[in-house]
């Protein structure tokens, strides 16, 4: 347990962890895939139903007026929790997915060119893979790979011959999702800013475990997830630069985005509104600004400590089975472990520990080419967040064991 | 009388109503009041962007102080607009420039305007500052250069 | 009242519609913005986060599999909802006007090509303009107007003259958000497939109000917002043929929408996955499952003849004001009623209506062009729900009589 | 035996087992029972959409009779490949097209497999059905002409 978060306090903030399965109690350790939401978010989703629900923007009555401040008050909340520049740099979108799409596709038209290069990381996700490749094939730009190393680590000298003056934009996760390794981020947007090459930073794994300052790190972009920072379902932020938001076109057409529409002619709106086309998810916004006030109150920086507690507890712990090892080995590692144990199957492991009660993820975690690179079919991933305990880290241990006991 | 004096003289007549309908009628009533804006200067330059109406402010600078009209399609607009005219119209640009405007939020108007029509005001504010400075300006290169 | 449904019991579920503003009790008359939610809704969506959040898809775990199984279930009642012919012709969007972009862009790059034309009508909402806009100027296509008569309806012999050779789609929508008219879509439909020529329906205001059949209608694509049908901010439909569907390359890409990934090559997901990048809104799509629940549970018909006597009411009372005129007096007309009165601008009625307690819209309802057509600077706009009553719509006509004696 | 003596003598022998972990052991005895498949045929073409683990399937048709071999990366997965086979193979194409498959409910597994598991169970079902089929389809053919 942290020195500063009463852990058994904070976990009656979230019902579902009493949660029983198969009559067990549940010990939630998916947290990478999405995080469990305090009652505080509930009940101001709850709250924004019942009290003030109505669609914001250009409405004459108070409900409307009202619904407009609380939508316009979580767009400072998260632009002071980056710490940007301005409000306006701040786009709901639904999630990482979308904001990098929306970046893929509106930087692309403004900035690829035939024979131009994107420069993305051997260990990204598949939502900062496929965007590119989707519009590096529109444009007959290249997609081109910084790889990485045994251990799960970017090689940085490769790094430094691929940023030629070709590539026109640098793409990498902030945190790996399935190896857990932390990233140079700050030598990256260096590096490339030294060449004038903009950076997005996929910060979905990032944005819950440490504290991000853009106007410090001088990222062009990040893309984040509300679900995974203990925020609600589809909801997402995409942060741009004033400046490189202003030149680039809209992604999505329609109601909110636009000044005037003609026929003949529409003009767009100013930023953000350029890039929030539609009913924005009102209540999402909302939650998620709740979620960060929740963040805020227990304090990133103790946030941090416990679950890097938790890591160096699972570590030892899980080093101690016999024939477990660890994929992805950064010195720079995030509170997650990826794991085989001798030949077993990861989903053969993953679902004995479910039936025990143990949440854990198995397969790709949407990394296939980590996988490729490893030669295996897949990890078992155990990815703690705040509320988790040493308890449940001994249970995970202990279901391990027993799972090999019956599979091997 | 001054920017301060004339907001001061707003807020004491309009501490006099008791509810909004009594604070409504008499901004009707100055919207009608309004001195209009000259029919040559309702042009597309002068528009007001961010209101759901339409504004038109146009400025001139004469004898060291700058004069507003405006005008709107809408009634309740106007009448917000004829306020801050009394405020700032014939004053300075620097008194314009650095004007601290409080009498919206202290007659208790700002918790009773929709988002839309503060919008439009913070815009109408921004420009008549804007055009202010601009002349400050102006007054300055014709003294360097004098 | 209906004959059918019990309005003031129906009131309680709907727990905003006691809300105070001003003091005043709240008359809410701006439901074709946004609806409000019934407690049942709200209570699927606090279940979820407290009972079984988890991400779906690919999950080993028993919280996983019981959200995957309610996302899917989600799925397959909005498609029974409208009658599709399989599940995975819904596509979760996040509303209206993101399943419009997903079609314009991506039949746009399917179907379009220099000299095409895009066929959309006079009254289309932004959402069903601009993204039009973008892919024709995108593709070098022409965007054609169907034009409308000043009762706002559509010139039928216009629109058989209109479609040529040249067209590769249709998109109108199904009722006028700002006009209220029921478009002839069954006609429309038939005459476009005549020439095999697919058509778009935006039915973001048909599908809370009407029955909507798609096998019966035979359209192409419709799309809508679960916002405006009781349901979560945030989540949207987007229906499509599966020929299209199958026939159409992806829109975003991400995590789910794909098979397999290499920096090579990356191989899509079967529909509706294809269409679905990225974590989904599955709180979202769980509340507007919910949404259609209470919604069949009432019966569309008994809400349909409900609003259809509130509007005959509003009508007849409206029509009493000295005045005020309609704008917009088609036939076919939806529960909603735009107007002006006298000379007075219509943001100034809506602002003492608001004073009053009355929550209606003002302005161009994001139809910019049919305010241009009428000469008008925008509309007061009422839109009744099933759970508005006559009471309110004699307070709004009274409202509307004390505006026009302080702004006249 | 029938498909459906088969498919009783497993839910008999299921019936014996008390908690999810009996049921398990004897499914991975099942697994490292399964006589493997040919690695000849390990090919991608016999490989089996919609599986974490992946599965290999190969039939044979011979005296009437079809004939699975299968495999899979994962010994969970192989047992429940074990259990279908066990029901399926050795039949004929019409007995196997026919079947209904009650067992996977009937021992309570389906509420323990993940959604993952079950759609693979799922694709092998159909892909064991759609040989039985194409063989159908052959024999009538065959006959046909014959
Ligand atoms: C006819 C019509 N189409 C499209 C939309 C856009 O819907 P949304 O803003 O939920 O995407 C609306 C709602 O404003 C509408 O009324
Ligand atoms: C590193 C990383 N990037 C992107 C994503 C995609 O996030 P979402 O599915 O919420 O769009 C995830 C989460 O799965 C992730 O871990």
């Amino acid at each position: 347990m942290s020195a500063e978060l009463n852990i058994e306090e904070i976990r009656k903030d979230f019902p579902i962890l009493d949660a029983k399965v198969y009559g067990k109690r549940l010990v939630y350790l998916d947290n990478g895939a999405t995080s469990q939401k305090p009652v505080q978010v509930l009940e101001t989703l709850d709250n924004y139903y019942k009290e003030y629900n109505s669609n914001v923007h250009r409405g004459v009555h108070l409900l409307s007026q009202v619904a407009t401040e609380a939508y316009e008050a979580a767009r400072k909340k998260v632009a002071s929790f980056i710490n940007a520049k301005h409000d306006h740099e701040v786009i709901f979108t639904r999630g990482t997915t979308e904001s990098i799409n929306l970046v893929a596709s509106s930087f692309g038209k403004l900035a690829l060119k035939k024979g131009d290069e994107v420069l993305i990381s051997a260990m990204e996700h598949h939502s900062n893979i496929v965007p590119w490749q989707m519009i590096c094939e529109d444009k007959e730009a290249v997609l081109k790979v910084i790889p990485m190393n045994t251990n799960g680590e970017l090689l940085m000298d490769e790094f430094a011959s691929l940023l030629t003056d070709k590539v026109k934009i640098v793409s990498v996760t902030y945190i790996s999702n399935s190896l857990g390794t932390i990233n140079p981020v700050k030598e990256i947007i260096n590096q490339a800013h030294a060449k004038n090459i903009p950076v997005l930073l996929d910060v979905a794994q990032a944005i819950q475990h440490v504290p991000i300052d853009v106007q410090e790190l001088d990222v062009d972009f990040i893309a984040f997830s509300g679900h995974k920072i203990y925020g609600p379902t589809g909801i997402g932020v995409l942060y741009g630069k004033e400046e490189w938001l202003n030149k680039m076109p809209p992604y999505q057409g329609g109601g909110d985005m636009i000044k005037t529409v003609t026929f003949a002619k529409t003009i767009y709106n100013d930023l953000p509104y350029k890039f929030e086309a539609g009913t924005p998810d009102v209540a999402g916004a909302i939650g998620l600004s709740a979620a960060i006030d929740y963040v805020n109150n227990l304090g990133l920086e103790n946030i941090q400590q416990a679950e890097h507690e938790l890591l160096k507890y699972a570590m030892k712990k899980l080093s101690e089975v016999d024939g477990l090892r660890f994929i992805g080995n950064a010195k720079e590692h995030a509170s997650l472990v990826s794991f085989l144990v001798r030949d077993i199957h990861p989903f053969d492991t993953g679902d004995i520990l479910d039936k025990q009660g143990i949440a854990v993820r198995t397969g790709h975690h949407c990394t296939q080419p980590v996988m490729d690179f490893f030669g295996i079919p897949g990890t078992v991933r155990a990815s703690f967040a705040f509320y988790n305990t040493k308890e449940e880290v001994d249970l995970l241990a202990a279901g391990i064991e027993k799972a090999v006991m019956m599979l091997s | 009388m001054t920017i301060n004096e004339q907001q001061d003289e707003i807020i004491e007549e309009f501490e006099l109503y008791g509810d909004w309908m009594d604070k409504y009628e008499a901004i009707i009533q100055l919207g009608k009041e309004l001195p209009l804006i000259d029919d040559q200067y309702k042009t597309d330059d002068n528009l007001i962007k961010g209101c759901q109406s339409r504004v038109w402010l146009h400025s001139e600078y004469k004898d060291g102080k700058v004069f507003f009209t405006a005008d709107s399609d809408a009634i309740i607009t106007k009448g917000l607009i004829s306020m801050v005219i009394k405020v700032l119209s014939e004053h300075t640009p620097k008194e314009i420039a650095d004007s601290d405007l409080y009498f919206v939020n202290a007659i208790g108007l700002n918790s009773h305007l929709s988002p839309t029509r503060s919008n439009g005001l913070l815009s109408m504010l921004k420009q008549m500052k804007a055009y202010a400075v601009a002349y400050q300006v102006k007054e300055l290169n014709t003294q360097n250069n004098g």
